[in-house]
C-alpha cells in the first residue's frame, strides 16, 4: 500500500527516506538533485555483479569498483583543468592499512585494516584475501589475465600468514605488482559466504556471486533489474575510506545516445557517464551541466597498418601514410577538438612521456615522395575497418582518412565491422589491412603499452608488427623500475623505433566525457573509465 | 380508373461514370394499381432494375434522379428525405432480390434479419420479435420454423434464402413488392415453387407486385401487365395476353420469337429479317457409327469412409453417335456438370470407361491428355462466355491459342488465315479479332469461344450451358449458329442444360439426370410430350407456360 | 457437435503449428550458427588469451559439433532449459519472463490505439469513399506508414520530452520514483490497477504513452486500409442492399450488417500487423530505453548471443501461434461459417 | 459462308488504348492523391537516374562546407558533421534506396510468386511443403529476422537485399497461392487445358499473368516497406557501408542529432525517405483502384 512513494521536495525526502525499508525504493526524477540519490545513466548494460565471471562486460566492472574494496588503490591527483583524476604514481591503502616490501621486491606483506568488515559484519580477514586472489588466478579469462601482467600466476604465490597479514611472492621483481592489486580485479570476497554457495561443479560460487555480490565496499547492490538498472545503497560501515555522500545511486540503462543526452539536458539524471565528445563540447556551453573530459591515460585512437598486407611491409608505404592523414581536420570533425593531438611532434623523441605527439603531420608532398620511392607509386586499394560500437568517432575518422588516402592515390574501401566480430578479425586473426584501433593501458606505463601493441602475437598488435630490436627492449622494460637508469633510454628508443617504422600511427589521445548536474562534485577520473561513485558529492 | 399506388412520371436516371454521365432510364413512366401484379421485362441494360432502385431510392452513390415524379399514395417519394424514405422502405414498399444467399447477411441468423426489419418499423417490440419473426418464417413455409430461427444463410439452400428474403421483404405487411429478378438462379422447379409462394402471399395480404425480370414465360405466367423496356426507356406497356398475342413492337415480337417454347424450332428464335438472310436448316442426315461410349461412369470426391464423402455420378452409361446431338438435363447437383469434365478429360474418373474413337480415354490422367492427339477432336464450348476467355488475350490470341498447341504442322501465316476463317465461320467481324474480352459483348464473346472450340475440327463438341449467361435474342442467334456448325463441321454435341426448352431445339435424344443417375432417357419429343418418370415431369411443370397461339405478325 | 467441430479446428491449428515450431527451431539454430564472429573471444574479454577462450568455449558448450549442439538445444528446450543470455547474464527464460510482459504490454496497447483509431477512421473513409475526408484519412495514415519507427519516436520524444516537458523521461517501464507493481499479469498498467494504485497506474501509463503513440501511428495504416476496403465491399453486397430496401436504419446497417462483416478480414490482417509491431518494437524499444524483448534481442544479436536470440526466436514464434489462434477463436466467434468449412 | 449469323452485332466498345487512358485518367481525377503520387514517382525515378548530374557537391566529399551549417543558399538542407552537403547526398541516394527496393522486391515477387503459384494450382504435398516454409518465415517479427540474416550473412548491399527478399517473400507466395487457386478451375483455364497446353503451360501463361494487378498493388507496397527496412537495419548499425549516401544511414545519423538541435541532418533525409515511401504506398492504393475489377465496367 505504501508501495508508490512519492516525495517532493529535499526536506521531507530525508525524513521519508529513512523510514522506508531498504526493500522499497525511493528513486523520483525530483531526487536526482537531492543529496540522498543519485541517477546515473549509461548507455551499456551490465551484465554480472561479478568481475571475474567469464562473460563479464566491461561496464560492470564498476560493481567490482563501487562494492568491493582491493588490497591497495590509487591516490588522486588534480589535473591542470582543474578535475580530479586518479593518480597511477600514488598507491594508497585500501582494505591493506600498510604493506612492505622487501629488498629485492619479491616479497610484498599486507596488514589488513584493523575493524573492516563484510557487509554481513564478519570480519575481514587475509583467508578472505588469500580465497579471492586465488579465484582471480583461477578461474581463468579474463581475471587471469590481468593479474599476469602484475606477476600474479599462481595461488601457490599468495599466503595468509594470520588473520590479519597476508603476503604475496614475486618470481622476480615487477614495477607492476603493486599498480596492478589497484586495478578492478583483485576484489576482496567474502568467501565464507562465497564458499557456502559453492558446489563441487563450481567451487568459486561464480552461480551466486554473479547475482549476490559479497563484499566490503562503499555501496551493496539493493536491486537488479538486468537490462535496466541497477540500485546502489551506501554501506554505512564502509571502513576503507571516508563514508560516500550519496546514500544511494541509480545507475539506469539507457541505449539511445540522443535519449541520454535529453534526459541530461532537462535535469533528470544527476550524471551521464561517457558521453560523445560533440555532446561534451556542447553540453559544456549549456547552464546548468558540468562536462569533465579527462584525456584516457596510456589510450591513443590510432590507424594501424597491417605489415601482413603486401604494400605495408614497406615502411615508406606506411610512412606516406602517415604523413597523408587530415590530423587536424579528423581531430576537429570527428573528436570534436576534445582530447590531445597526437601528431606534430618534434623530429627527435625528448622525453619519455606517454603518449606523445609523433612526428607526422599532414604533408602531402612528403607523402607522395615517400610512396613514389616504392614499388606502389600508382597506389593500390585497401580496406579500412573499424569497430561499428566506436563508429561515433571512427566512422567520421575513416571517411576523412580516406579522404587523405585519395590524394596520394590509395583507394580505401570502407567496412564496418559490427563488434561481435572485431575482437576476433582485428585482435585475434589480426587480418584487417588498414583499420582503426583504440587500445588503452589499464597499468599506465609506456611500456606496458608498447608490451601489448609492438610484440608480435599479443593481443593489439592487430598489425602483425615484428621488430626483434623492439621485442627486446620491452622485454627487459617491462619490469624494471622507472627508477632505474637503463629506463628512460629504453623507453626512448621504443618510441623512437615506433615512430620510425610507425605500424600504428597515432592520431589523439581522447578523452572519456562525463556530464553532470551542475554543483556535483567530487567526480575523479579513473583508468578503467567506469564510474566510481565513492567520492562523488551532491551539490 | 383508381388512383394507382405508384404512379412513375417520366422518371430519368443519371450514373455518373468514368466515360461521362451515362442516362440509365430515360423518361419511364409507369403505374400499378392496388393488387396489380406488374411484370418488367427487359434484356440486361435495358434498365428494368434501375427503375426499380430508383423508385427505392436505394440507387448507387453514382446514380441520380435527375427528373420525374414517383407518387406512392400520394406521396412524392423523390422529395421526401431519407429518414422518411427509410420509413417507407420495408413498411410500405418492400423488395426482393435476385441471387438470395447474397443478399442475407452471412453471419446473422435469418430470424433476426427478419426481426430486425420488424423492431425497425414497430411491428415488434424486441420481446416479441422472435415470436412474430417465427410467425413469418412460418408463413414463408420454412419447415420448422422455431429451429430455423437461429439458423445461418450458409446452412440453407439457395430456395430457402428467397423464403428468407421474401420473408424480410413481407414482414410489415407492405402494400407494394417488387421483385427484381428474384428465381434467377434457382432450378426451374424451386423457381416454380417461390413464385407461387410469392403470389400467394401477394394475394393473401392484398398486395401489388412489381416482377423484374429477363425471362418473358415467366412474366407472363405471373402478371396481369406486362412492360418491355429496352435501353432505358419503355417499349411497350399491355396486359400480359394482348402483348403476347399482339406485340406492338418490333422489338416485342423480337422477344417473344426469341423465347424458347415447347414446339419452336431453332430457326424460329430468329426475327424476321435475320431469318429471310440465313439458310433453311439442313435435312438432319441419320446418325452414324457410336463416336463415344460411356460405361458405368462413376465420379466419388472426399476419402472414402470419411464425412465429406460423396458420389457425384454413380454408374453412368450413354453413348452418343456421329452427327448425334444428346441433351444432359438436370438441376444443379445432378452431376451433369462432373460428367462432362470427366468426358472432356479435365477431371480424372473414379470408375468406368470413357470409349472415344474406339480408344478408352479414362485411363489417360486428365493431366496428360492435353497432349494427346485426340484432344483436339473433343472440344468444349463453356456456359460464361466471359469467364471462358483469358482476360488479357486478345479474341484472335484465344481463338489461336489450340491452333499453336494442338496443331503445330500449321506455319504463322496459315494460322492466321485460320483465325480468319474461323472468324467469319462464327459470324465474328474481323476488326473485332484485335479486341479484349471487356470490349466484347456478350454474343461477340460467344462466338470467340465457339470460334476456339471449332478451330481444330473436332468430333465431339460439349455444350456446357453455352446459352446461359446470354439474352435471349442472343441465345436466339448463338443456338442457330451451333446447329449451322453442327451440322457443316459434321460434329456431335453432348448438350449440358438445366432448360428442357433450349436442350430440346437442338438435341436428337435426351437423358434426364438426377442425383448422379440417369433418370429417363430417350428421344427429345418423346420425353417432352409423354415423360415417364415422375421427375420429368415435374421439370416439365415448372417451366412457366406463356399463353400459346401464333404470334401475329403484324 | 458444434464444440465438437470448433475443438477439432484448434487442434488441427494446434498441429500445423508442429512443423512450423521445428522448422523455426532449425532456421534460428543455423542462423544463430552462421553469426560471425566468435562469441566465446568475445565473452572471454579484451585480455583473455588463448586457452582462457578454450575454456570459455568449453563452457559454452561450442566446442560440440553442429548437430551435437542442436541436439542438446533441443533436448534441453523439451526440459524447458532455455539455457543462459551470456549478454545480460540472466537465463535465457527469466530475460523472456521479465521482458516479454514488458513488450506485450507495449505492442497490445499500440494495436489497441491503433485500432480504436484506425478502425473509425476507415469506416469513415469507406462511407465517404473519394470524398475529402477519405483523402484526408488516407494521406494521414499513409504518412503515418511511410516514416521509419525510430524517427517519430524521437521527433515524439524531442518535441513532448525535451521541449514541452509533457513527456516523462524515457527511461523504461516506470518512473524512478516508483516500484514496480506486483506482479499479476506482468503489465504494469493492470497490475497497478489491480492493486487499486491510480498513481502508479497514471504513471507507468505516461511512460507508455509516447512508445505507444510511435507504434500506432505506424499501424494505423493497414488497418484503417483493410477497413477501408472492407466496409466499401461490404457496403457494396446485396445483404446491405436487403438491408436498406427494409428500411433499416443507417446505424444498424452500417454496424449490423456491413460493420460486423467487414470485420473478418481485419481481424485476419490483423495477425500481419502484430509481426509489423514487434518487429517495429525492436528499433522503438532501443530509443525509450523500453526493456522489452526487442532491444534484448538487437542487443543478444549483435554479441551473437546464440542462448539468447533462440530463446526470443522460439517465444516469438510460440506468442505467434497462440496469437493465429486466438485469431482463428475470434473469427470463429463472429463468422459462423467458419466451424461448417474443412 | 452465307449465313447471314456472320452478321456483326453492334459494335460499341471503345478500342483497346484509349480505354486504358481513359480509365487511367478517370482515377487519376476522381483520386488526386493518386495523380500527385504518380507524379512523385516520376520525380523520384528522374532523381534516381540524373541525381549524381545534377547535384551541387559531391555527396561523399567532405568539407563541401563548413561542418554541421543550418541550410543556406549555398547548402539548401545544410551540412552535415563531416562538412558533406546534405542536399547532394539526399539526392544521390535516390539511386541506392530505389536499387535496393527495387531488388528486393523483385526477387521476393519472382520466387515468392513461382512458389505461390506452383502450391495454388498443384495443391497437395507441394502446398504444404511451400506453406509450412512460408509459416516458419512469417513466424518472425519481419524486422527481427531480416536483421538476423543481415547479421549472419554481414551487412553489404546485396544481403540487406536478400534479407528484405526473404522476409517479403511469404507475402507473395500467399498472395500468388490464393490468385491462382481461385482461378485453377476458371473457364478460360479449362479451355486453356481443351487448347492443348501443358499444365505449367496453364499455370504461366494462363492463370499467372491474370495474377499479376492484384500483385502488382502489394509490389508498390513493398517498395515503400523495404526502404524503411533498410533504414531500420541502419539504425541498429547493419545497414549499408559509409560513406554511401543511403536515407536511413543518414536518418539514423542524424537521430543523433536531433537533441542537439542539429534537425537538419535527420530532416531532409528522413522527408525524401517519408515522400518515397509514402509515394509508393499511395501508387499501391492508386493501383489497386486501377485494377479493381469492380471499377472497370
Amino acid at each position: 500500500m505504501n508501495r508508490r512513494n512519492f516525495l517532493k521536495g529535499a526536506t521531507t525526502l530525508s525524513v521519508g527516506a529513512s523510514l522506508i525499508p531498504l526493500s522499497q525504493l525511493l528513486p523520483s526524477s525530483a531526487l536526482a538533485a537531492s543529496n540522498e540519490t543519485a541517477v546515473v545513466v549509461i548507455g551499456g548494460t551490465i551484465n554480472s555483479l561479478d568481475i571475474h565471471r567469464s562473460g563479464t562486460n566491461r561496464t560492470s566492472y564498476q560493481v567490482a569498483i563501487n562494492c568491493y574494496d582491493r588490497l591497495v588503490s590509487f591516490g588522486t591527483k588534480q589535473m591542470p583543468d582543474g578535475s580530479l583524476s586518479y593518480d597511477y604514481d600514488n598507491v594508497q591503502p585500501e582494505m591493506a592499512e600498510s604493506w612492505e616490501v622487501n629488498e629485492d621486491g619479491t616479497v610484498m606483506t599486507f596488514k589488513i585494516r584493523e575493524g573492516a568488515t563484510f557487509w554481513d559484519g564478519k570480519p575481514v580477514t587475509a583467508h578472505d584475501v588469500k580465497w579471492s586472489l586465488d579465484r582471480a588466478v583461477s578461474l581463468g579469462g579474463f581475471p587471469t589475465v590481468q593479474m599476469k601482467a602484475g606477476r600474479l600466476e599462481s595461488t601457490e604465490q599468495f599466503k595468509a600468514l594470520d588473520d590479519r597479514t597476508f603476503q604475496i611472492t614475486l618470481p622476480f621483481a615487477s614495477k607492476l605488482a603493486l599498480p596492478d592489486l589497484a586495478t578492478p580485479i583483485p576484489i576482496i570476497i567474502n568467501s565464507q559466504v562465497a564458499k557456502a554457495n559453492a558446489t563441487t561443479e563450481d567451487p568459486w560460487a561464480t552461480e551466486y556471486l554473479h547475482r549476490n555480490p559479497a563484499g566490503s565496499g562503499a555501496f551493496k547492490v539493493s536491486r537488479w533489474n538486468a537490462g535496466e538498472q541497477l540500485v546502489y545503497e551506501r554501506n554505512d560501515n564502509w571502513a576503507c575510506g571516508p563514508l560516500p555522500s550519496y546514500q544511494r545511486v541509480i545507475l539506469r540503462e539507457v541505449p539511445a545516445q540522443s535519449t541520454r543526452r535529453a534526459l541530461i539536458e532537462r535535469g533528470s539524471v544527476t550524471a551521464s557517464q561517457d558521453i560523445p565528445n560533440k555532446d561534451a563540447k556542447e553540453l559544456a556551453k549549456k547552464d546548468g551541466i558540468k562536462v569533465v573530459s579527462t584525456p584516457i591515460e596510456n589510450c591513443i585512437y590510432s590507424l594501424c597498418t597491417n605489415v601482413d598486407f603486401e604494400p605495408f611491409k614497406d615502411k615508406r608505404v606506411r610512412q606516406a601514410i602517415a604523413w597523408s592523414i587530415p590530423y587536424e581536420k579528423i581531430f576537429e570533425q570527428a573528436a570534436y577538438s576534445q582530447g590531445m593531438p597526437m601528431w606534430g611532434g618534434t623530429d627527435e623523441v625528448t622525453s619519455i612521456d606517454w603518449p606523445q605527439k609523433s612526428p607526422y603531420e599532414l604533408n602531402l608532398e612528403k607523402a607522395r615522395e615517400l610512396l613514389a620511392q616504392t614499388d606502389y607509386k600508382d597506389g593500390f586499394e585497401v580496406p579500412l575497418s573499424f569497430n561499428l560500437s566506436v563508429a561515433d568517432w571512427a566512422e567520421p575518422t575513416a571517411l576523412l582518412i580516406q579522404q587523405g588516402l585519395a590524394q596520394i592515390g590509395i583507394t580505401a574501401t570502407i567496412e564496418k565491422i559490427p563488434g561481435a566480430n572485431w575482437r576476433t578479425i582485428a585482435l585475434v586473426e589480426k587480418k584487417l589491412p588498414l583499420h582503426l584501433e583504440n587500445f588503452g593501458g589499464w597499468l599506465n606505463t609506456p611500456d606496458y603499452y608498447f608490451f601489448w601493441a609492438y610484440i608480435k602475437g599479443n593481443l593489439f598488435n592487430s598489425y602483425n608488427y615484428d621488430n626483434p630490436e623492439m621485442t627486446k627492449l620491452i622485454e627487459e622494460t617491462l619490469d624494471m623500475a622507472v627508477t632505474d637508469p637503463a629506463y628512460t633510454p629504453n623507453v626512448k628508443r621504443m618510441i623512437e623505433i615506433a615512430f620510425e617504422d610507425i605500424p600504428r600511427i597515432p592520431l589523439w589521445q581522447p578523452t572519456l566525457n562525463v556530464a553532470f548536474k551542475e554543483g556535483v562534485e567530487g567526480y575523479e577520473y579513473w583508468f578503467h573509465r567506469q564510474m566510481d561513485i565513492r567520492p562523488l558529492k551532491p551539490a | 380508373m383508381n388512383v394507382p399506388l405508384l404512379d412513375v412520371q417520366r422518371l430519368s436516371v443519371d450514373f455518373n461514370t468514368r466515360k461521362g454521365v451515362i442516362r440509365a432510364i430515360d423518361s419511364v413512366s409507369l403505374s400499378v394499381a392496388k393488387g396489380e401484379t406488374l411484370g418488367i421485362v427487359g434484356e440486361s441494360g435495358s434498365g428494368k432494375s434501375v427503375t426499380s432502385y430508383a423508385v427505392m431510392k436505394i440507387l448507387d452513390r453514382a446514380g441520380k434522379i435527375t427528373s420525374g415524379k414517383i407518387i406512392y399514395g400520394g406521396m412524392a417519394l423523390q422529395k421526401i428525405p431519407e429518414s422518411d424514405m427509410r420509413d417507407i422502405r420495408g413498411r410500405e414498399i418492400s423488395m426482393i432480390f435476385q441471387n438470395p444467399r447474397a443478399a442475407l447477411n452471412p453471419i446473422r441468423k435469418i430470424g433476426q434479419q427478419v426481426a430486425d426489419v420488424l423492431i425497425q418499423h414497430n411491428q415488434a417490440t424486441r420481446a416479441e420479435a422472435r415470436g412474430k419473426a417465427i410467425e413469418m418464417l412460418q408463413a414463408v413455409k420454412i419447415a420448422d420454423a422455431e429451429k430455423r430461427f437461429d439458423a445461418y444463410p450458409f446452412e440453407l439452400s439457395g430456395g430457402m434464402c428467397q423464403r428468407v428474403v421474401i420473408a424480410i421483404a413481407l414482414a410489415c405487411k407492405p402494400q407494394l413488392l417488387i421483385a427484381d429478378e428474384p428465381t434467377t438462379g434457382l432450378d426451374v422447379t424451386t423457381q416454380k415453387a417461390v413464385m407461387d409462394l410469392i403470389v400467394e402471399l401477394t394475394a393473401r395480404f392484398n398486395m401489388s407486385t412489381i416482377l423484374i425480370t429477363h425471362d418473358l414465360g415467366l412474366a407472363a405466367a405471373y402478371c396481369d401487365r406486362l412492360m418491355v423496356m429496352e435501353k432505358g426507356r419503355v417499349v411497350e406497356q399491355n396486359p400480359s395476353t394482348v402483348l403476347f398475342q399482339s406485340p406492338q413492337k418490333e422489338y416485342t415480337r423480337q422477344l417473344l420469337q426469341a423465347t424458347p417454347r415447347r414446339d419452336s424450332n431453332v430457326r424460329d428464335l430468329l426475327p424476321k429479317e435475320l431469318l429471310d438472310k440465313t439458310d433453311p436448316l439442313p435435312e438432319s442426315s441419320p446418325p452414324g457409327p457410336p463416336l463415344l461410349t460411356v460405361s458405368h461412369l462413376k465420379k466419388s470426391f472426399g476419402k472414402p469412409g470419411s464425412e465429406n464423402h460423396h458420389l457425384a455420378v454413380r454408374d453412368l452409361s450413354f453413348s452418343i453417335r456421329q452427327g448425334e446431338s444428346l441433351g444432359l438435363v438436370g438441376e444443379s447437383g445432378c452431376g451433369k456438370s462432373t460428367t462432362s469434365a470427366m468426358v472432356m478429360r479435365l477431371l480424372d474418373t473414379t470408375e468406368g470407361q470413357i470409349e472415344f474413337l474406339g480408344e478408352d480415354i479414362a485411363r489417360i490422367p486428365a493431366s496428360q491428355f492435353s497432349s494427346h492427339p485426340l484432344r483436339g477432336k473433343l472440344q468444349m464450348v463453356f456456359q460464361d462466355p466471359t469467364d471462358s476467355l483469358n482476360p488479357r488475350w486478345s479474341a484472335e490470341r484465344s481463338i489461336e491459342d489450340p491452333l499453336i498447341h494442338l496443331a503445330k504442322d500449321l506455319g504463322k501465316a496459315e494460322r492466321k488465315a485460320r483465325v480468319l476463317e474461323l472468324a467469319s465461320l462464327v459470324g465474328l467481324p474481323h476488326n473485332l479479332l484485335g479486341r479484349y474480352p471487356h470490349q466484347l459483348s456478350g454474343g461477340q464473346k460467344a462466338r470467340v469461344g465457339i470460334a476456339r472450340a471449332v478451330a481444330l475440327n473436332p468430333q465431339l463438341l460439349i455444350l456446357d450451358e453455352p446459352t446461359a449467361a446470354l439474352d435471349v435474342s442472343v441465345q436466339a442467334v448463338v443456338l442457330n449458329l451451333l446447329e449451322d456448325l453442327k451440322h457443316q463441321l459434321g460434329m456431335s454435341y453432348l448438350f449440358i442444360s438445366h432448360d428442357l426448352n433450349v436442350v430440346r431445339l437442338l438435341c436428337d435424344r435426351i437423358i434426364v439426370m438426377q442425383k448422379g443417375q440417369i433418370v429417363e432417357e430417350g428421344n427429345a419429343r418423346l420425353i417432352m410430350d409423354q415423360p415417364k418418370t415422375d421427375y420429368t415431369q415435374s421439370l416439365l411443370a415448372a417451366i412457366p407456360h406463356p399463353p400459346t397461339g401464333e404470334i401475329s405478325t403484324a | 457437435m458444434a464444440l465438437g467441430v470448433k475443438s477439432r479446428r484448434v487442434l488441427a491449428r494446434l498441429l500445423q503449428a508442429v512443423p512450423t515450431i521445428f522448422g523455426i527451431l532449425v532456421v534460428c539454430f543455423l542462423l544463430t550458427r552462421a553469426l560471425p564472429g566468435d562469441p566465446a573471444a568475445y565473452f572471454a574479454g579484451d585480455m583473455a588469451d588463448e586457452a582462457s577462450i578454450e575454456q570459455v568455449r568449453k563452457n559454452l558448450g561450442l566446442d560440440q559439433p553442429m548437430p551435437m549442439q542442436f541436439v542438446t538445444y533441443v533436448g534441453d528446450l523439451l526440459q524447458g532449459d532455455l539455457g543462459v543470455a551470456i549478454s545480460t547474464g540472466q537465463t535465457v527464460a527469466q530475460e523472456l519472463a521479465k521482458r516479454l510482459p514488458a513488450s506485450l504490454e507495449l505492442t497490445l496497447a499500440a494495436l489497441l490505439l491503433s485500432l480504436v483509431i484506425a478502425i473509425p477512421l476507415g469506416v469513415l473513409a469507406a462511407t465517404r469513399p473519394n470524398s475529402w475526408v477519405d483523402h484526408l484519412c488516407r494521406f494521414l495514415v499513409t504518412a503515418g506508414v511511410s516514416l521509419p519507427t525510430f524517427f517519430t519516436g524521437l521527433a515524439l520524444l524531442y518535441v513532448f520530452y525535451y521541449l514541452l516537458g509533457w513527456a516523462p523521461p524515457p527511461m523504461g517501464r516506470l518512473d524512478m520514483m516508483f516500484l514496480a507493481p506486483e506482479t499479476v499479469t506482468g503489465f504494469y498498467t493492470i497490475d497497478s490497477l489491480i492493486a487499486g494504485d491510480w498513481a502508479l497506474f497514471k504513471a507507468s501509463l505516461a511512460q507508455m504513452a509516447l512508445p505507444v503513440i510511435t507504434l500506432a501511428l505506424f499501424t494505423l495504416a493497414p488497418i484503417a486500409r483493410m477497413t477501408r476496403a472492407a466496409m466499401l465491399q461490404t457496403l457494396a453486397s446485396d445483404y446491405v442492399r436487403t438491408a436498406r430496401a427494409a428500411g433499416l436504419s443507417s446505424r444498424r446497417v452500417l454496424i449490423d450488417y456491413a460493420f460486423r462483416n467487414a470485420l473478418l478480414p481485419v481481424v485476419t490482417t490483423l495477425g500481419m500487423v502484430f509481426s509489423f509491431v514487434l518487429g517495429a518494437n525492436v528499433l522503438v524499444e532501443k530509443v525509450f530505453a523500453w526493456p522489452g524483448i526487442g532491444s534484448f534481442a538487437v542487443e543478444a544479436l549483435v554479441v551473437s548471443d546464440y542462448a539468447a536470440v533462440q530463446g526470443f526466436v522460439l517465444s516469438m514464434a510460440l506468442l505467434f501461434v497462440s496469437l493465429n489462434l486466438l485469431i482463428d477463436l475470434i473469427y470463429t466467434l463472429i463468422d459462423p461459417r467458419v466451424s461448417e468449412e474443412e | 459462308m452465307a449465313s447471314s449469323l456472320a452478321t456483326p452485332e453492334a459494335s460499341t466498345a471503345a478500342p483497346a488504348r484509349e480505354g486504358y487512358w481513359q480509365h487511367l485518367r478517370y482515377i487519376m481525377a476522381e483520386n488526386p492523391l493518386t495523380g500527385i503520387s504518380f507524379a512523385m514517382f516520376i520525380g523520384l525515378i528522374i532523381m534516381a537516374l540524373f541525381g549524381p548530374y545534377l547535384v551541387p557537391f559531391d555527396p561523399v566529399a567532405t568539407g563541401a562546407g563548413p561542418a554541421l551549417m543550418p541550410p543556406s543558399p549555398a547548402h539548401w538542407f545544410g551540412t552535415d558533421h563531416l562538412g558533406r552537403d546534405v542536399f547532394s547526398r539526399v539526392v544521390v541516394a535516390t539511386r541506392l534506396d530505389l536499387m535496393i527496393s527495387v531488388s528486393a522486391v523483385a526477387l521476393s515477387f519472382v520466387f515468392g510468386s513461382v512458389i505461390g503459384s506452383l502450391s495454388g494450382y498443384f495443391g497437395g504435398w507441394t502446398d504444404r511443403i511451400a506453406g509450412r516454409l512460408m509459416d516458419t518465415i512469417m513466424a518472425f517479427p519481419l524486422f527481427v529476422l531480416a536483421m538476423g540474416i543481415v547479421a549472419a550473412a554481414g551487412n553489404s548491399v546485396e544481403n540487406i537485399v536478400y534479407a528484405t527478399a526473404i522476409i517479403n517473400l511469404p507475402f507473395y507466395a500467399r498472395m500468388a497461392r490464393a490468385e491462382v487457386s481461385i482461378r485453377r478451375n476458371a473457364g478460360f483455364v479449362q479451355a486453356a487445358r481443351l487448347s492443348g497446353n501443358s499444365e505449367l503451360r496453364v499455370l504461366f501463361g494462363h492463370i499467372f499473368p491474370n495474377t499479376l494487378p492484384p500483385i502488382m498493388v502489394q509490389i508498390s507496397l513493398n517498395m515503400g516497406w523495404a526502404i524503411l527496412n533498410a533504414a531500420g537495419l541502419s539504425f541498429i548499425g547493419l545497414g549499408v557501408q559509409p560513406p554511401t549516401p543511403e536515407w536511413g544511414i543518414m536518418v539514423a545519423e542524424g537521430a543523433n542529432f536531433i537533441i542537439s538541435g542539429e534537425w537538419w541532418l535527420v530532416v531532409f533525409p528522413g522527408m525524401a525517405l517519408m515522400l518515397a515511401v509514402f509515394t509508393f504506398n499511395l501508387i499501391g492504393d492508386g493501383l489497386r483502384d486501377l485494377v479493381d475489377p469492380q471499377r472497370r465496367t
